[in-house]
C-alpha cells in the first residue's frame, strides 16, 4: 500500500468552472427559494420573451387617439402620454433593465473579484495600489460619480451600464479583499501549500469557490440597485433615452402624470419591485445551494 | 475519599427533566427525563460527550436557554422552590443570587466592552444590598481569593486585557462574589491550559468548600472528575445512565458506556502495545426518538430487550444507580475491544535512519506594533525512521510554529531543517482544515492533483485506497466535510496527508476536538499506520496521557526552548526539569485514589510573553526551584546525542 | 491665502448672528406694501446687460433697467422709454430726445445722454468682452448736443436700429458711476432707471426686487417682488396651488396648466412666442437635397401631435418668422401631413429606404414626448431619426460649431431682421454665427442685405416676403411648431402682460384685493 | 495615537489628491466649457473665445490644474468662473443646509431604526419571526422606490393633500419652526431608505451579540432582559451600527442631490448639478473636493469612534 505509483498527467486548470458548474447541477430546484424566484422572475422573462408575438401594441407605437387611458382588457397596464401600451414598454423595458442590471453586477463582479483576490491574497504593493484607487473611488458618493461619468462618456445603455458598474467596482473589490484575507489564513489553505500547490491553484480552488456566495449576492443587489440608479440617471437626463424604453424612464416619465394618471409609473414600480424580489430570493437560494452545509 | 456531607439536606432537586430544541430540522430532545439530586455543599460533576445534553440540561436548570430550546417540562426545585414555574422577575432574584454560574468559554463569556469593575460590582451591590464602595471592596477580595495578582488594579481591566486563564479567575469571582448556594460550572477549564486547568480547579474546589456552597460541575474529562467530584452524573443521549459517588463509579461503574469511557483513556499503565479500547459507532441522531436502550448500537452486551425497552436508573449500590438491563454493564475486559483490521503487511522496523532534524532552529516575528514575537529559540530536533515524537507544552510555547517550519509554512529567522522525502499535516481544527466547498473525494486527491500523479483513474483509485486505509467506506469520497463527524474528518485529514507518501506526518492537536471516544480511534489509527507503513510522526499536543501513549520520544518546550528530551516512558517515569514535573503533576488522571493522594500544589503563574525573554532559564519566574544561578545564567540543552538531555542547572 | 479664511470666518459671523435671531423678527418689508411672490426657474446668473443671458435673467434686468426704447407688453411695438421720441430720414443717423427727470436707483443721480454714450460705449469696448458687441459694431459716432438730445451716426442704414436700443441687452442704460463702483461684481449690483430695484439675492434661493420710488413714470404698485427659485415643474405648480406663490414664470408641462386652469388660476400667456426649427446641415449628405428635406417636413403630423401632447403650449407653424412680426408673411409654401408624398420625395432623392440620421438634444430636456413622436413619424417613411443627448453646454458648442445632423433652434427675437439674417446670411455661417443650415444663396444674401437698407417700410417687406418664400421653398430650416409661454397666477394678480421677448413688465403687475 | 494619526492624515491627503487629479481632468474630457454653457442660443465664434480668454479657460491645462492645487493648498477657494461669486460665500450658505438636511435623516434614522431593529432582533432571538420579516419586506420595498418618485407622492400627499408641510419657501434659519416644516419632507424622503437600512443592519447586529456568551452571562446574574439588551447588547451592537452611520452619513451627501432639486433646497448638490450645467470647472471641483474630503473625515471620525467604542482596538 506503501506505494502508489502514478504516471504525470497535466494539472486541470478548469478548476473554477468546474466547481460553479458542479453547484448548478445539483439540485437548484430543491430550494423553496430558487422555485420561488423562479415563479416571479420566468413569467416576467417569459413575457418580455414573448412580448413581440402577444397580441399588444409595440413598445414604440404611438397612438394619438388612446393616450393616458386606465388599465383595460386592451392595454393591461394601460396607455401613456403618447397613448403607448405600458404593459408593452414595461416588458420592452425589463428587457433593458435587466440588461443593465446583470451587466452591471456582471463587470462589478468580475472586475471586484479579480483586483479583491489579487489585493487580499498577495498583499504588499500590489494591495496598496489597488486600494488607494478604491479608496479614491469611494470618496465619490457613487451617485455623483456614475453622474460624472455619464457625463464623460454620454448617455446610451453602454455608458450607462459602465458607469453604474464602475461606481460598484470598489465596493466588490472591498468585500472581496475581505473575504479572501480571513480565508488566506485557513488550514485548508495550509494544507494545500504543504504540497506545493500554485498560487494560481489557491485562488481559483480554495479562495475563489469560498468567496463567491458573499459575492453573489452582492451583485443580485448590486443587479437590483442598477435599475433603481439608472432610474435616478433618467430622472436627471443621463440615463436610457426614450423612446427606448427601461424600467427606470418609464417610472421617471410617468412622475410627471402621477396626479392624473398614477398607473404609468406605479405598475412598471411594481414590476420593478417583483424583479428585485426575485433576484433577492434567488442569490439567496444560490447561496444557499453554494454552501454544501445546506444540502 | 473523606467526603462527609455536612448536613444531609437537599439543595437542588430535579424531576424527569426534558428539553427541547424545535430546529428546522426536526425537534431535538437534548435531555430526556433527567432526575436527580444536589445536597448543599456536594460537588457534583455530569459527565459526557459533546451532544449528550450536559450543558443544555444545566442551562435547563437556571431557564437560560435561548431560543429554539425549551424546558419542555419537569420540575427543578431549588431551596423547595420550582424554578420552572417562576416568573421571568422571580428568576432574576434567583440566578447570581442563589445560583453562580461559570462557563465554559472565559475569552467570551465577558462583556468586551466592559470592565470589569462594571461587570462585577453592580451584581453584588443588587444582590447584597450594599453600596458601591463596599460592593468594589468585596470584588477586590475575591479578586484576590481568585488568585487575580493586584486586584485593586486589575479590576479597572478590560477582558481582552487579560489571558484566557485570568478571565475565568474573574468568572468565578463573579460566580462567587455573591455568595451563591450552588454554583453551575460548565465546562470551566476546557478551552485551558493543563497547568492553568489544574489551578482554576484547585480554586474553584477550594472557595465553594469555603463558602459552603453545591457545585454542578460539567465536564467530559474524567480525570477532573476524579479530582474534583463527590458524585458523578453520567449522561448519554440527554440521559443520566449513571450516578453514583465517584469511587464508585471509577472503581465499579456498572453501565456499559461508562465502563468504555473509561478505558479508552490512555492509563499511566498500560503498555505502548496495547490497542486502546474504543467505542466503536458514533451516539444516535437525536432528531429522532430513540427505541430501547440508546447506547445498543455501541454497547457489547446489548441484548433483546436492550432494543425495545428503555433502561431506568436502578439501584447498584448505596447511591450507585445505573440505567442498564444488565446488572454489571459489560462483562470484563473481553468486550470492549473492536476487532483489528487484518494486516497484510508485516509490521515496519525502524532501521535508525533519520528523517527530520532541526538545527538551532530560530523564528521570530514582527508584529503591527514593531515588536518581535520571538517564537522560537534555538530548537534541536531530531526525528528518526518510524518514530514518534511528542512535542508537548503550554499554549504559546512555540511547538505549533516548530510544526509549520517543519512544513514549509513558515520561513526560520536561522537554524536549518532537514527533511529526508516529504513532511505532511493533520491539522487540528476539522472546521477550517477543509475547504467546505470540496468533496472529500477532492480533498483527498489535492495532493495528487497538485503534484500532476497519475491520471484521472489513477486518482481515483488511489482516493478510494487511502479512505479505506483510514477506515473509512470509499463512498464517503462524494460527501462533503460538514457531512462528516469530528472523527471522521480527522481519518480523511490523515488520507490526505497520506496521499504523497510522505516520510513525516506532522500532527497538530489531531485529537483535541474529539471526543474522548472517538479520540480513542484516532489514535489507535495513527499508531496502526506508523507501524504498517514506517512513517515518523511528530505529534503535538497538551494532553499528556495522549502523548506519552503514543510517542517514542518527548520533547518537552517552554517558550520557543526545548527544556527536556527523551524516550517518553522515562521522561514520565522520572521528569527531570522542574517545569516537566509541574507539567506531569498537573495532568488530573482518572482514578479518584490516586488523585486524592497527590499533595503537589499545582505550578503557579502563567506563561510570560515572549516579547521579552528573561536573561537566565526562561522558566525561572514560575520555577519553584529557581536560585539566583537561573535568573543570571541561561541552561542550554547539552549535546543531543543523549538519549535524555535536560536543560535546567540543577538537574540530574 | 490665511485672507479667504478670514473672510469666510467674518462672513459667517452675521449668518451665525441670524440664527439668534427669534421668530418676531420677519423681515420689515413684509409688513409694508405689497409683496408678490413669483416663482424663478433656475439659479441667476448675473444682471449686467454686458453679459447678460438666458430669459429669467433678462426679465430681471428688463424691470432694473430702462433702454431708449421698449416694448409694449401688450401689442408688442416699439414704445418710447427713456427716448420720448426720435427721428431719421434715411435709417442711418438716428436722433433721440431723451427723458428728463429721470433717476437712477439708490441714489446714483440723474439719467443724461452721458449715460447713454458710457453704456453703448461700454459694449462696444472690446475689454468689456461683451458677447452682443457686435449689435452695436455699426455705430459710427454718438454725440450729445445738451444733455437730453442724443445723435447717433451709424455706419450703414439699419432700419431696425429701435429694436438695437431697446430695454433688452445692449439697449439697457447703465450708470458709469455704479459700474465702477461695482468693479467686477457688476452682475450683482446692478443700478439701473427702472420701475424696480435689486435689493438682495441669494444666487441658490432667492431674489428679491423692491419698487424704485424715482421712477419716472411714478412707483409701481407692489412694493416687494420676491422671486422664489424652484426648478421642478411639479413642485413649482404645487407652490402656486398651497398659495406659496402667487405667480408662476413660466409653467411649460401641459397636464399642470390644465389643472390650474381647471382650480380657477390665471393663465397668463403669450401666443407664438417662439418657434422651433430643426436645423438640417448639409454636410450630412440626405440634407443637402430640398427633396429629402421636403420629404420631412411631409412625414410628421404637427397638427395633431401638438393637438395631442401640449394643445395650450404649442401649435404647428410653417415659417421661420412669427405671425405678429410686421413683415411676416404667410404667403410661402407649406407641408402638409402625407407621409405617401414623403415617401415619393424620399425615392426621387435617391433613399427609398430612407437613411439614418442624429438629432441632437440636451440630456437636460431629454427627449420630449415631440421628438418620441418625430421618431415614430419618420420611421413610418423610413427615417430613422436617432437622439443624441448631450448636456446643454456641450449641445451648446456643438451647436454653434455645427457639428451635427439635426438640430432644434429655437428662434426667440422680436426683431425678424436678426433672426433672418443670422440664419440665412453666409457670413453668420457656421462655427461664426447661428446659419447652421450653411445656407448660401446669393439671391437671399442680396435680397436681406436690400431690405435691411430700405428706408421704404413697404419696398423692405416686399424683399422680406421674397426671403421667406425662398426659404420655405428650399424648406431650409424645418419649421415645426411655434411655442406659447404662460405665467399661471392667482387670479388677483392683474396686468401680466408677457411680451414677445416672453418678459413681463412689472411696473404693470397688481395685486388686486 | 500619533503614529495612527499621522498615517491616516497622509492616506487621506493620497485619497483628496486622487480625486482632486481625477475631478480636475474628468471635467476636461466633458466636451463644451463655461463659455459656451453660457453662450446659448445667441454667441458664436469670436465672442466666445473673448468669454474663454476671459474666465482664464485658455491656459494650458497644466498651469490650471497646478494653480489649483496651489489654491487648494492655501484653502484659496477662488470665484466661481461664470458668475464671478466667491465660492466660500456659496458654500457658507449652502453646506449648512445640506449638514443640516444630513444630519436630520441620520438623527430621524437613527431614533427610528435603532428601536425597531432592536426590537426586531429581540423577536427573532426568541423566536418570534414576524417583526423581522415585517421589516426585511418594507426595507426592500422602500429601498426600491426612487427618491424623486417617493419625492413626489409626499410632495402631492402631505404639502399639496393634506397642507402640513409647504412644498417651497425661504430656509429661514431664524424661524426654527418654520425651518423644520421646510425640511421635513425631505428628511422624510431621505430617511425612508436610511430607516430601512439601519434597521435591518442593526437587527442582524443585536441578533448576533444577542448570541454571545456575555450576554448568557448578563443573564446568568440575574439581569433583567431590558438590561442585558441595552447595557450589553445595543453596547456592543453599536459597533458595527456605528461604521454603517458613518458610511451612509457620506453617501447621504451625495444622495441629497436628487431631493435638493425637487424640494428646491439651496443646497450642495445643487451647487454642484448648476455647476456641473454650467460647467464651471472651478465650482465643480471644488465641490468635489469637498465631498471627498468630507467623506475621509466621515470615515477617519467613524474610525475614532469605533475606537472609543471598542477598548480592544488601540492605536
Amino acid at each position: 500500500m506503501a506505494d502508489i505509483t502514478l504516471t504525470a498527467t497535466p494539472v486541470p486548470k478548469a478548476g473554477l468552472l468546474a466547481a460553479i458548474a458542479a453547484v448548478f447541477r445539483h439540485r437548484a430546484l430543491s430550494s423553496a427559494k430558487v422555485r420561488l424566484a423562479l415563479l416571479i422572475l420566468v413569467p416576467i422573462l417569459a413575457l418580455t420573451i414573448l412580448a413581440p408575438v402577444l397580441p399588444i401594441q409595440k413598445p414604440l407605437e404611438t397612438n394619438l387617439r388612446a393616450m393616458m387611458q386606465f388599465p383595460s382588457i386592451e392595454h393591461v397596464f394601460g396607455t401613456d402620454k403618447m397613448g403607448r401600451d405600458i404593459f408593452s414598454r414595461t416588458l420592452a423595458g425589463v428587457q433593458v433593465s435587466l440588461l443593465v442590471g446583470f451587466s452591471v453586477a456582471a463587470i462589478a463582479l468580475v472586475l471586484g473579484m479579480l483586483l479583491g483576490t489579487l489585493a487580499g491574497f498577495y498583499g504588499g504593493l500590489i494591495d496598496r495600489a489597488i486600494m488607494t484607487v478604491v479608496d479614491i473611488f469611494l470618496a465619490f458618493p457613487s451617485l455623483l460619480l456614475a453622474i460624472g461619468l455619464v457625463s464623460v462618456m454620454g448617455t446610451g445603455i453602454v455608458p450607462v451600464i459602465l458607469a453604474i458598474s464602475l461606481a460598484d467596482v470598489p465596493r466588490f473589490i472591498r468585500l472581496q479583499r475581505s473575504q479572501v484575507l480571513s480565508l488566506r489564513s485557513r488550514a485548508f489553505i495550509d494544507a494545500a501549500r504543504t504540497v506545493d500547490a500554485s498560487q494560481y491553484w489557491l485562488m481559483t480552488r480554495h479562495i475563489v469557490p469560498n468567496t463567491i456566495a458573499a459575492m453573489l449576492v452582492a451583485a443580485s443587489i448590486a443587479a437590483a440597485n442598477a435599475i433603481l440608479v439608472e432610474a435616478s440617471l433618467s430622472f436627471l437626463g443621463l440615463g436610457i433615452m426614450p423612446p427606448q424604453p427601461s424600467l427606470g424612464n418609464i417610472v421617471r416619465d410617468g412622475q410627471t402624470y402621477l396626479e392624473q394618471a398614477w398607473w404609468i409609473s406605479t405598475l412598471p414600480g411594481v414590476v420593478i419591485l417583483l424583479i428585485a424580489v426575485g433576484l433577492h430570493f434567488l442569490s439567496d437560494g444560490v447561496r444557499e445551494l453554494l454552501d454544501p452545509r445546506s444540502r | 475519599m473523606n467526603y462527609q456531607a455536612p448536613v444531609k439536606t437537599t439543595l437542588l432537586e430535579v424531576r424527569d427533566l426534558r428539553t427541547e430544541f424545535h430546529t428546522a430540522s426536526g425537534t431535538v430532545t437534548a435531555v430526556d427525563g433527567v432526575s436527580f439530586a444536589i445536597e448543599r455543599g456536594e460537588r457534583v460533576a455530569v459527565v459526557g460527550e459533546s451532544g449528550s445534553g450536559k450543558s443544555a440540561m444545566a442551562m435547563s436548570i437556571l431557564r437560560l436557554l435561548t431560543h429554539p430550546g425549551k424546558v419542555a417540562g419537569g420540575e427543578v426545585l431549588l431551596d423547595g422552590r420550582d424554578i420552572t414555574k417562576l416568573s421571568e422577575g422571580q428568576l432574576n432574584a434567583i440566578r447570581g443570587r442563589l445560583v453562580g454560574t461559570v462557563f465554559q468559554d472565559p475569552m467570551s463569556s465577558l462583556d468586551p466592552v466592559m470592565r470589569i469593575s462594571k461587570q462585577m460590582i453592580e451584581p453584588i451591590m443588587r444582590n447584597l444590598r450594599l453600596n458601591r464602595e463596599q460592593a468594589r471592596a468585596e470584588a477586590i477580595k475575591w479578586l484576590g481569593k481568585v488568585g487575580i495578582p493586584e486586584p485593586e488594579r486589575r479590576i479597572e481591566a478590560y477582558p481582552f486585557e487579560m489571558s484566557g486563564g485570568m478571565r475565568q479567575r474573574v468568572m468565578i469571582a463573579m460566580a462567587l462574589s455573591c455568595r451563591p448556594q450552588l454554583v453551575i460550572a460548565d465546562e470551566p477549564t476546557t478551552a485551558l491550559d493543563v497547568t492553568i486547568q489544574a489551578q482554576i480547579v484547585e480554586v474553584l474546589k477550594n472557595l465553594t468548600a469555603e463558602a459552603g456552597a453545591a457545585m454542578m460541575f460539567i465536564t467530559h474529562d474524567l480525570g477532573l472528575v476524579a479530582r474534583f467530584a463527590h458524585k458523578v452524573a453520567v449522561m448519554y443521549a440527554g440521559r443520566i445512565v449513571e450516578f453514583g459517588r465517584v469511587e464508585d463509579i471509577f472503581a465499579n461503574p456498572s453501565h456499559p458506556y461508562t465502563q468504555s469511557l473509561l478505558g479508552t483513556i490512555p492509563s499511566t499503565s498500560m503498555l505502548k502495545s496495547d490497542r486502546l479500547p474504543q467505542i466503536p459507532g458514533l451516539p444516535p441522531d437525536m432528531r429522532y426518538p430513540i427505541v430501547g436502550c440508546a447506547f445498543k448500537e455501541r454497547c457489547a452486551a446489548a441484548h433483546d430487550r436492550c432494543l425495545r425497552e428503555a433502561p431506568r436508573l436502578t439501584d447498584r449500590g448505596i447511591d450507585h444507580r445505573a440505567a442498564c438491563w444488565s446488572q454489571h454493564g459489560l462483562e470484563h475486559g473481553a468486550t470492549l475491544k473492536v476487532e483489528r483490521p487484518e494486516r497484510t503487511n508485516k509490521p515496519f522496523e525502524p532501521d535508525g535512519s533519520v528523517v527530520v532534524e532541526l538545527n538551532a532552529l530560530w523564528k521570530q516575528f514582527e508584529t503591527s506594533r514593531k515588536m518581535v514575537v520571538k517564537a522560537v529559540n534555538g530548537v534541536n530536533l531530531r526525528v528518526h525512521k518510524g518514530e514518534t515524537l511528542g512535542i508537548v507544552g503550554e499554549s504559546g510555547c512555540g511547538k505549533s510554529t516548530v510544526a509549520r517550519l517543519l512544513l514549509g509554512l513558515e520561513k526560520p529567522t536561522s537554524g536549518d531543517i532537514f527533511i529526508s522525502g516529504r513532511a505532511q499535516m493533520v491539522f487540528q481544527d476539522p472546521a477550517s482544515s477543509f475547504n467546505p466547498k470540496m468533496t472529500i473525494g477532492d480533498i483527498v486527491a489535492e495532493p495528487l492533483v497538485v503534484r500532476a500523479q497519475g491520471n484521472k483513474a489513477e486518482r481515483l483509485e488511489a482516493v478510494r485506497r487511502l479512505i479505506s486505509q483510514v477506515g473509512l467506506d470509499p463512498a464517503f469520497a462524494e460527501r462533503y466535510p460538514h457531512q462528516l463527524s469530528g472523527g471522521q474528518r480527522q481519518r480523511v485529514a490523515v488520507a490526505r496527508a497520506l496521499a504523497l507518501n510522505p516520510s513525516v506526518v506532522v500532527a497538530d492537536e489531531p485529537t483535541s476536538a474529539l471526543d474522548v471516544s472517538v479520540r480513542a480511534q484516532i489514535i489507535n489509527l495513527l499508531v496502526d499506520l506508523k507501524q504498517e507503513l514506517g512513517i515518523s510522526f511528530v505529534f503535538i499536543s497538551h494532553d499528556l496521557l495522549t502523548v506519552r501513549y503514543i510517542s517514542d520520544r518527548i520533547a518537552v518546550m517552554y517558550l520557543g526552548e526545548v527544556v527536556e528530551y527523551g524516550a517518553a516512558e522515562e521522561v514520565f517515569a522520572d521528569p527531570r526539569h522542574p517545569y516537566t514535573k509541574a507539567l506531569i503533576d498537573a495532568v488530573p488522571v482518572p482514578d479518584p485514589a490516586i488523585e486524592s493522594r497527590r499533595t503537589t500544589t499545582p505550578l503557579q503563574g502563567e506563561l510570560p510573553s515572549p516579547l521579552n525573554l528573561p536573561k537566565g532559564c526562561a522558566f525561572a519566574s514560575r520555577c519553584p526551584m529557581a536560585t539566583d544561578r537561573c535568573r543570571a545564567e541561561k541552561p542550554s540543552l547539552p549535546n543531543h546525542d543523549l538519549s535524555r538531555q535536560v536543560a535546567c542547572h540543577y538537574a540530574h | 491665502m490665511i485672507g479667504n479664511i478670514r473672510k469666510l470666518l467674518a462672513a459667517s459671523l452675521p449668518l451665525l448672528a441670524s440664527f439668534a435671531l427669534v421668530l418676531s423678527a420677519t423681515p420689515a418689508a413684509m409688513a409694508q406694501g405689497k409683496t408678490l411672490t413669483v416663482r424663478f426657474y433656475d439659479d441667476p446668473a448675473g444682471f449686467d446687460p454686458a453679459n447678460i443671458f438666458r430669459i429669467e435673467n433678462e426679465n430681471i434686468a428688463f424691470n432694473i433697467f430702462s433702454g431708449l426704447t421698449s416694448y409694449d407688453g401688450v401689442t408688442g411695438e416699439i414704445v418710447p422709454d427713456l427716448a420720448t421720441s426720435w427721428e431719421t430720414s434715411d435709417n442711418k443717423t438716428w436722433t433721440f430726445k431723451l427723458r428728463e427727470g429721470v433717476t437712477f436707483h439708490k441714489d446714483y443721480g440723474d439719467f443724461t445722454a452721458a449715460d447713454v454714450i458710457y453704456s453703448f460705449n461700454r459694449i462696444k469696448d472690446p475689454a468689456t468682452a461683451s458677447p452682443y458687441a457686435a449689435e452695436l459694431a455699426g455705430i459710427v459716432s454718438m454725440e450729445a448736443p445738451d444733455p437730453y438730445t442724443l445723435v447717433i451716426e451709424l455706419d450703414a442704414p439699419n432700419g431696425n436700429f429701435l429694436h438695437t436700443v431697446a430695454n433688452y441687452h445692449q439697449g439697457q442704460i447703465v450708470s458709469q458711476k455704479a459700474i465702477e463702483e461695482a468693479g467686477d461684481q457688476v452682475r450683482w449690483q446692478p443700478i439701473g432707471t427702472g420701475p424696480y430695484y435689486l435689493e438682495s439675492i441669494d444666487v441658490s434661493s432667492q431674489i428679491v426686487l423692491k419698487r424704485h420710488e424715482g421712477y419716472y413714470k411714478g412707483p409701481a404698485p407692489i412694493e416687494t417682488i420676491v422671486f422664489n427659485i424652484i426648478k421642478d415643474e411639479a413642485t413649482a405648480t404645487i407652490a402656486l396651488r398651497n398659495g406659496e406663490v402667487d405667480l408662476v414664470m413660466r409653467s411649460n408641462q401641459e397636464e399642470n396648466l390644465t389643472t390650474l386652469k381647471a382650480e380657477g388660476f390665471t393663465m397668463n400667456a403669450v401666443m407664438n412666442y417662439a418657434v422651433v426649427v430643426g436645423v438640417l446641415n448639409p454636410e450630412f449628405e440626405p440634407f443637402a437635397n430640398p427633396l429629402v428635406r421636403k420629404a420631412m417636413a411631409h412625414a410628421v403630423d404637427y397638427v395633431s401631435i401638438t393637438q395631442a401632447i401640449s394643445p395650450s403650449l404649442t401649435q404647428p407653424h410653417s415659417s421661420m418668422l412669427l405671425p405678429w412680426m410686421d413683415v411676416y408673411t404667410d404667403d410661402i409654401p407649406k407641408y402638409e401631413y402625407d407621409p405617401e408624398k414623403a415617401k415619393a420625395l424620399l425615392a426621387e432623392a435617391g433613399y427609398p429606404d430612407g437613411f439614418t440620421f442624429k438629432n441632437l438634444g440636451t440630456s437636460a430636456q431629454g427627449v420630449t414626448e415631440l421628438q418620441q413622436f418625430q421618431i415614430d413619424f419618420l420611421s413610418q417613411v423610413g427615417i430613422n431619426m436617432e437622439m443624441e443627448l448631450v448636456d446643454t453646454p456641450t449641445f451648446n458648442q456643438r451647436r454653434n460649431a455645427g457639428e451635427f445632423d439635426m438640430a432644434s433652434r429655437l428662434l426667440p427675437a422680436v426683431n425678424p431682421d436678426m433672426i433672418l439674417f443670422s440664419y440665412l446670411h453666409p457670413d453668420n455661417m457656421v462655427p461664426n454665427g447661428l446659419n447652421g443650415a450653411r445656407y448660401d444663396n446669393p439671391e437671399v444674401t442680396a435680397l436681406l442685405e436690400g431690405a435691411r437698407a430700405e428706408p421704404d417700410k413697404d419696398k423692405a417687406f416686399e424683399m422680406y416676403k421674397q426671403v421667406q418664400q425662398i426659404v420655405a421653398e428650399e424648406a431650409v430650416y424645418l419649421a415645426t411648431y411655434s411655442n406659447n409661454v404662460f405665467w399661471p397666477g392667482k387670479p388677483e394678480v392683474t396686468g401680466v402682460h408677457i411680451n414677445y421677448l416672453a418678459q413681463v413688465n412689472f411696473y404693470d403687475v397688481d395685486i388686486t384685493e | 495615537m500619533a503614529e495612527y494619526t499621522a498615517k491616516k492624515l497622509a492616506q487621506m491627503l493620497v485619497t483628496v489628491l486622487g480625486v482632486v487629479t481625477l475631478v480636475f481632468f474628468t471635467l476636461r474630457l466633458i466636451p463644451g466649457d463655461a463659455a459656451s454653457a453660457m453662450a446659448g442660443d445667441t454667441l458664436s465664434g469670436e465672442a466666445l473665445q473673448v468669454l474663454r480668454e476671459q474666465m482664464g479657460l485658455d491656459e494650458p491645462l497644466l498651469t490650471q490644474y497646478l494653480g489649483f492645487l496651489r489654491n487648494l493648498a492655501v484653502v484659496d477657494l477662488g470665484e466661481t468662473i461664470t458668475t464671478r461669486i466667491p465660492i466660500a460665500e456659496l458654500l457658507l450658505r449652502a453646506l449648512p443646509i445640506t449638514l443640516s438636511i444630513a444630519l436630520a435623516t441620520i438623527v430621524v434614522s437613527v431614533a427610528l431604526s435603532i428601536p425597531l431593529g432592536t426590537l426586531a432582533a429581540y423577536m427573532a432571538h426568541k423566536g418570534r419571526n414576524w417583526l423581522d420579516n415585517g421589516l426585511t419586506g418594507a426595507a426592500m420595498i422602500i429601498d426600491l422606490m426612487p427618491s424623486f418618485w417617493t419625492a413626489l407622492v409626499l410632495l402631492l400627499v402631505f404639502s399639496l393633500g393634506l397642507g402640513w408641510f409647504p412644498a417651497s419657501g425661504q430656509l429661514n434659519w431664524s424661524d426654527p419652526w418654520a425651518l423644520v416644516l421646510r425640511l421635513a419632507l425631505p428628511v422624510i424622503v431621505l430617511s425612508l431608505s436610511q430607516v430601512a437600512t439601519l434597521a435591518r443592519i442593526t437587527r442582524t447586529a443585536v441578533l448576533e451579540v444577542l448570541n454571545e456568551d456575555y450576554v448568557r452571562t448578563a443573564r446568568s446574574l440575574g439581569w433583567s432582559e431590558l438590561r442585558v439588551l441595552f447595557r450589553h447588547a445595543l453596547k456592543n451592537a453599536a459597533l458595527p451600527i456605528a461604521t454603517v452611520v458613518g458610511l451612509s452619513f457620506g453617501n447621504l451627501l451625495g444622495g441629497t442631490v436628487i431631493v435638493e432639486f425637487i424640494f428646491t433646497i439651496p443646497g450642495v448638490g445643487n451647487l454642484l448639478i448648476a455647476g456641473i450645467n454650467s460647467r464651471d470647472y472651478q465650482l465643480v471641483q471644488t465641490l468635489i473636493v469637498l465631498y471627498a474630503l468630507l467623506f475621509v473625515v466621515i470615515n477617519f471620525a467613524t474610525d475614532l469612534i469605533y475606537k472609543t467604542l471598542d477598548p480592544r482596538v488601540q492605536f
